[in-house]
């Protein structure tokens, strides 16, 4: 496991470090926007990313209520806290995008607005993880997870509804790219991915090495005597 | 079946009891929303035209707060003398006590909706130019939108530090679809550009299955200690 | 040092390497035990031995972090809970409403319909049934009783007393004993924690002595009490 | 039937002709009598009997419907509060501060600064001054031992206690009676409710028996109690 | 007097440790905040023109919630087993606690406006035409006729009798001035038509006189059985 960490550590930096330069210098320049589209290349693979991690969210606490395993809850909490940070690069490559092609910081439009909403529950997941007092923590968590993956086709599946502003979904909806471009999104997700599993499993192992700790302490607890009665 | 019926309708009916003798949560509510009401009549000419562009908004951000503390309030009276731990020892399942106080709640906004109702329909002068029999299940659908989730939320937060502000900081994020279809359906409504029916399925979708939701999740979050 | 009773397929609760801790602080430190059905148990201890925590974790509202207990037979607690009553040190009573209100409103948790029941049991712990005055409004030793009250209605097999008699005037006290007595006698298992163990000395079939989250001895030498049990 | 001791000028509480009503029910009904200073009285009576009403009017905290109260020669009671030390059923301490933390805080009232008086209190009671747990993490007994703590914390002439022993274990509660006894001596007086009269046998003055709001006899001819008193 | 300001001083820090016994506690409000004006940008469209007339009574009304919220909480503590009666047996004057609780309230009402102001300036992309200085004063002055008020018939509100009947018909009708003057004070800084002066010198004169009535009659409503 130690010895793992720094090659994949470095193999995740070259990656990123590759998507960066095909980004930046071997991607085309769009027609309309010219150069200011490549924050593309970091806007939509934090947005994937973003719900890959929210949806690991949803998987292990759901098998947390089945199972009562700590590991999942581990899972839940490392994969929350990763897609939030990426949830907040959508929420700040969004509108420095939107200022130069669309003239505002931001609207009011459903799609910004649903990214806003998945993104203050995830906030509101971890403020109660903090908050709740005593063991319980896991399972009240677990539950809002839940509740926080019901929210999100409603908010998703409207978008097809709306006539938003922001563009279609490459993927099932009715946008389009340039295969070129899609090349290069590819790689940029991957090192995105590469990127957020790597912090994810730090996290991860943080989390379950905390409990380690907890757990000793209280099997120290129980041995030694009360001070007083 | 039978019992489980037996036992909602017993705790609704000790819940109306406890708040017929000590008016707590209507009184609060009653007093929020006639407030509400009178900041906004005072603090805008509502005899504008665009107060039936806002109106809708105003309505139910009125309701939500006012259903906020009433909700508040919910839970706190089964906590007084530990009287929650009476009920997990009982054989009672844990959802009957979920709907009775889900339902008791979803009275106490309905009250707050009927007063309020008229007043704000004479405050702001609104006249509905859309189908106006279509607020019915607008009302009742975004009423029940806010007060199961809330009735959920506010158990959650029976086990967290500073539980009055827990209840919105959960509550909130969550109910914002459901808020933004209740306030569209109402404006679709009383300008009547439009048809609400999208909006109106979107509420039912949503109170089904946080419903559901709500039911499957009660008793793990009840015995959470 | 954890138990000295032949293991009896007949036990109603058995409890097998019990732990429960709160954050860092261990309660209950690793108990394991068997209890007969048709006695009275006396459970005695400082304040702070983890008595109150032991009722909880017979009565499922406290989970243990390690260890089992098996309550007539099964795991399930909650598929057992009409044969469970429990008192605990709060009320477990709506301060608003009247002792029979409250009673009709936890007689239908356990499906008792109708008043005769509720009646009866308020008249068990002498009080009046026909008192409208609210709980909260009670003496404190009217509101002990009225949770015993409560605790007995639905005629359980198990019974977890957490000190009914504290509060309570000694009258009362040795009346309640003597029903504690009939009830024994009626084939149920009682748990009584008590600071006032002389009170239940002619009653009790058996003292567990609780020290520092541990049963301490079973059967008790009776250091503290003078006559010896039945 | 009211009081039997003579008038004397230097009594620490006369109550004369006290009623106390709730509504149409008269939980007092028109006691007189004279306490006088360094005593440990020791009320009994049955549940509803009057006690903790007759010391919520001694503590200011019930206002009498007719009759008087005069404490250290003043009808004024709030004149000579910080004379009072009063200890209730309920805890009267936050759950959610330590105990330090609550006697500091209850300190402040009486203009008590410095941890070192409170840490004192709370020794007194055999608890640790330096448990961070908050009050309502605490066991029942522990609560109740804290509660007194708070009771005794600005070294009043007068204490009023409620029901202090129930809760508490056999062996905190004699340390406690003899905490008392050391109080008395010191010259203050004790007015203590309880069910558990036997314990404070030794220690007692005189007991005062009280039966549906009235005192039905004082001093007391003890039926129950074996030893006689000090 | 000394001692006065130093039980006021005492209670407050113990209500505040009570309130602040985590260090997330402001995070948890900021993220209130946050949410409270992102539930009005989705009920009003805040890009409207006539945003600016209404925001007066927007932020009001939040911070009204806000308040309602936290008065709720403010003596329900002291109930809790039965501590009030300590306090009331102590030779402690009855107004350092009052003062204290209207405190309490005053700087978590004054922390969500500051968090709150900032987000609805933005969002509602506001830009005072009036002398924008003037809403600093208009803001202490608006959170304490709320706070002052509220904590008062709050305490009033623990005596059930007398809470059916003072809460919503003494409270509602009492608080309408001061809250009309704020909003217009608000409004009128907001769109530069109009002084604000007398509006802010209608505040202070309802700040000072209610104060001064809370003082003289909070002793009499805590001793009331
Ligand atoms: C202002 C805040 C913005 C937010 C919160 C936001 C949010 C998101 C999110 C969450 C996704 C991923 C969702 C998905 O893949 O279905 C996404 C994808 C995308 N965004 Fe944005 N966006 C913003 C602004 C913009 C702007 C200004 C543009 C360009 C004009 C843009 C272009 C795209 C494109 C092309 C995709 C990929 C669509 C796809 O194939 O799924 N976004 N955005
Ligand atoms: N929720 C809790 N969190 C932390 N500690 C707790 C909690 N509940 C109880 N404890 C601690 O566990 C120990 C045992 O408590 P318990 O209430 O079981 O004692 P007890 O034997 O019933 O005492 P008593 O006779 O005073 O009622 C005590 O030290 C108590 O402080
Ligand atoms: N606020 C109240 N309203 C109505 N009746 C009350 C109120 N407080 C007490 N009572 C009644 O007054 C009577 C005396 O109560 P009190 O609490 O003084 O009894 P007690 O002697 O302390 O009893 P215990 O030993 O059970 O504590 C009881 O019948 C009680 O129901
Ligand atoms: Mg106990
Ligand atoms: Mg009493």
């Amino acid at each position: 496991m130690k010895k793992a960490f720094p090659i994949l550590a470095i193999l995740t930096a070259a990656l990123l470090g590759y998507a960066f330069y095909e980004a930046m210098f071997v991607a085309p320049t769009d027609q309309m926007q010219g150069d200011v589209y490549r924050i593309i290349y970091y806007h939509v693979p934090s947005g994937w990313t973003m719900f890959v991690f929210f949806f690991t969210n949803f998987i292990a606490s759901i098998v947390y209520l089945i199972r009562r395993n700590p590991k999942a809850d581990a899972v839940a909490v490392a994969a929350a806290e990763v897609g939030l940070v990426f949830c907040t690069v959508v929420l700040v490559t969004g509108p420095l995008w939107a200022r130069p092609v669309w003239g505002i910081w931001w609207t009011w439009d459903w799609r910004l607005t649903s990214t806003l909403v998945l993104w203050l529950i995830y906030a509101s997941y971890l403020i109660l993880r903090r908050f709740s007092t005593g063991g319980q923590t896991p399972v009240l968590a677990a539950a809002l997870a839940v509740f926080g993956a019901l929210d999100m086709p409603l908010v998703y599946f409207s978008i097809w509804f709306f006539r938003t502003q922001h563009p279609q979904p490459v993927v099932g909806g009715g946008g389009s790219i340039d295969p070129s471009m899609l090349r290069v999104w590819m790689i940029s997700w991957a090192a995105f991915l590469c990127f957020g599993w790597l912090v994810f499993w730090l996290r991860y192992r943080l989390e379950i090495f905390k409990r380690e700790v907890e757990e000793t302490h209280s099997l120290e607890a129980m041995l030694e005597e009360p001070r007083f009665r | 079946m039978s019992s489980f019926w037996a036992i909602t309708s017993a705790t609704l009916a000790k819940d109306l009891r406890l708040e017929w003798r000590s008016k707590d949560a209507i009184n609060s509510m009653l007093f929020f929303a006639l407030l509400v009401v009178v900041i906004f009549s005072f603090s805008f000419d509502p005899t504008a035209e665009e107060s039936r562009h806002i109106a809708g908004g105003l309505v139910w951000v009125a309701f939500l707060f006012a259903a906020v503390v009433a909700l508040n309030q919910t839970w706190a009276r089964e906590m007084r003398n530990a009287v929650l731990d009476a009920y997990r020892v009982s054989p009672a399942p844990a959802n009957p006590l979920f709907l009775a106080k889900a339902f008791g709640n979803f009275i106490f906004v309905s009250i707050i909706q009927a007063l309020m109702t008229p007043l704000f329909t004479v405050f702001y002068n609104l006249r509905p130019l859309g189908p106006a029999w279509q607020l019915i299940p607008v009302a009742i659908l975004g009423s029940w939108a806010l007060v199961v989730n809330g009735t959920f939320f506010a158990a959650m937060s029976l086990h967290t530090r500073s539980r009055e502000i827990m209840l919105p900081i959960l509550l909130f994020p969550f109910s914002i679809p459901a808020l933004v279809a209740m306030v569209q359906a109402t404006n679709t409504i009383l300008t009547g550009q439009d048809s609400a029916k999208f909006w109106i399925v979107l509420l039912l979708t949503y109170d089904v299955v946080f419903t559901v939701a709500c039911l499957l999740l009660f008793e793990t979050v009840l015995d959470a200690e | 040092m954890t138990h000295s009773q032949p293991t009896n397929g007949s036990s109603v609760i058995v409890i097998s390497g019990l732990v429960k801790q709160f954050g860092r602080f261990a309660a209950l430190r690793g108990i394991s035990a068997e209890f007969s059905p048709g006695n009275l148990y006396v459970i005695l201890g400082d304040n702070g031995a983890g008595k109150t925590t032991l009722l909880r974790t017979f009565a499922g509202l406290a989970r243990p972090t390690r260890g089992k207990v098996i309550l007539l037979g099964t795991h399930d607690l909650s598929s057992v809970s009409a044969q469970i009553g429990y008192m605990a040190h709060p009320s477990l009573l709506y301060d608003e409403l009247s002792g029979m209100e409250n009673l009709r409103y936890f007689g239908r948790l356990y499906g008792i319909e109708g008043d005769q029941r509720c009646a009866d049991a308020i008249r068990k712990v002498h009080l009046d049934p026909s008192l409208a005055r609210p709980v909260g409004q009670y003496s404190q030793g009217m509101r002990q009783r009225m949770s015993l009250a409560r605790a007995l209605l639905h005629d359980p097999g198990i019974l977890l007393l957490d000190e009914p008699f504290s509060n309570v005037d000694a009258c009362s006290a040795s009346e309640m004993v003597n029903l504690l007595g009939t009830i024994r006698d009626a084939g149920k298992t009682l748990f009584v924690v008590t600071h006032q163990a002389a009170l239940l000395d002619g009653v009790a079939d058996e003292f567990v002595l609780m020290g520092a989250g541990k049963i301490v001895s079973r059967p008790l030498e009776r250091p503290l009490l003078e006559g010896a049990p039945r």
